[in-house]
């Protein structure tokens, strides 16, 4: 289908720290991206999972749960890719060494520690950098 | 997104209708964890109407099995899509609970 | 609301000069204004119709109904206003001499010439220009 | 969008379903003139179904509007919504054209 082939959205939004937005940001989202006949499955799972961890680590753990900091969404989709990009007002952090395995006998019991893992598991990329705030940008690429 | 509760015999089933994620967990733990406090010992959470879960949501379910099974009661899961599956499987918890296909099997497993 | 209050999508997509198209196009902006809560009628009749013709103008017109010509179109919309470009390969041409009075009494049973008076009447503002392209510019301000 | 017609008493009814546009107003045309030329004089096209309709829907009826009238036929429309009230008002066509409410009322004022 050309017309749906050539067609890309870039859509921009900001929220206050306060993870009650998540759900309606997720909803937001993963409407464009169903749009472009993405996989059920990666408008269902892989996205919402993905960029609810990355919104709840903007607020949480970003921005300290301080309500007036903001959140900056920023979705950019056509029919290869979506870049999905959540920049919070921290100082940044690093991925890789925050990144724990959360399916290991003594971390499988713990609470809390299963945020990177899935972001890293349900999208192709993500990547972590300061640019005007703390940028955590993720791509996955369609599938019918 | 809301947790309805019932009794079913001596199991309290608890359904997840819409997303388990950091904005509402803390409300499923409450609920369960008042249950658990009044004597309840047996507990199904029934995900058929489940949308996503999050990683906090899935901390939950860890943390009230591990509450539950300290005194002496019983955690099982049901009903969940092949989204969900995908998750648990993902972060090996499917190793964690006792995870069974429909309620009716959950309920006769106690 | 806030959170629609901040977001701004940004569309843009590309079709073969053939006005079979016209109508999906219509489809996919419309979608994507009526999500930011306008006016019912600015849904059903403003921007359908105004793009309609700015969309037919550029495949007869710019374009000469030359099926290999492209039409571009870009969609810029907020809560404030929507903005609509649709670009197509001609040298452009005089908006204001172009545009005739089709409710003169002499033009009211011509069967033509209604074109640029509609996107007039059911824009807040239209504009036309060269950049890369014969570009028309029309700008629809919000309403509840 | 498609445009089906049927009979009724002496009049050719026309519904249009969708939009009446650039890409499909010829069909529209071609199949009333087909009708005229089969000696049916009595014309009335039915909004209800309609969405949108763009300057080349409108100048086809003004085109056909012509042309039955020139072999002494008639033609009425029913059933326009707000907004192709709108659209009429703006350009004037509902001075050119015999509008009626309902479909009802256009069939007995023929
Ligand atoms: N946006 C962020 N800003 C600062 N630190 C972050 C951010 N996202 C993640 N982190 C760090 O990475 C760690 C691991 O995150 P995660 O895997 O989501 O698990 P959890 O949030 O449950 O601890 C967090 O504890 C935090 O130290
Ligand atoms: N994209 C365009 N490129 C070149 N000429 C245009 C374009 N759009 C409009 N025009 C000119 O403006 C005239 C009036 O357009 P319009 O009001 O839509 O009526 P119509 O298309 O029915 O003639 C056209 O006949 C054409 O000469």
């Amino acid at each position: 289908m050309p017309l749906l082939d050539s067609l890309h959205v870039a859509l921009e939004l900001e929220i206050p720290s306060d993870v009650r937005y998540i759900e309606r940001v997720v909803e937001v989202v993963t409407h464009q991206v169903s749009r472009l006949a993405y996989h059920p499955r990666q408008v269902t799972l892989n996205l919402p999972v993905a960029l609810t961890e990355a919104l709840s680590n903007a607020i949480l753990r970003g921005n300290a749960d301080v309500t007036q900091r903001r959140v900056r969404i920023r979705c950019d989709v056509n029919r290869e890719r979506v870049i999905l990009e959540v920049v919070d007002e921290g100082s940044g952090f690093d991925l890789l060494a925050c990144m724990q395995d959360p399916t290991s006998p003594e971390n499988l019991v713990r609470e809390d520690g299963r945020g990177l893992f899935l972001m890293a598991h349900l999208m192709d990329r993500v990547e972590s950098f300061t640019n005007h705030g703390n940028v955590v940008r993720m791509t996955l690429h369609r599938h019918d | 997104m809301s947790f309805a509760m019932q009794k079913n015999g001596e199991v309290v089933v608890v359904d997840v209708a819409g997303q388990l994620i950091v904005g509402n967990r803390q409300e499923l733990k409450q609920k369960v964890l008042d249950e658990l406090e009044k004597g309840e010992r047996k507990f199904l959470i029934d995900f058929s109407q489940t949308g996503y879960i999050d990683s906090s949501g899935l901390g939950v379910l860890v943390s009230l099995s591990k509450k539950i099974r300290e005194q002496g009661g019983e955690l099982r899961l049901s009903n969940l899509n092949d989204d969900l599956k995908t998750l648990f499987e993902l972060t090996k918890l499917d190793t964690l609970f006792q995870i069974t296909d429909t309620r009716e099997r959950a309920l006769q497993s106690f």
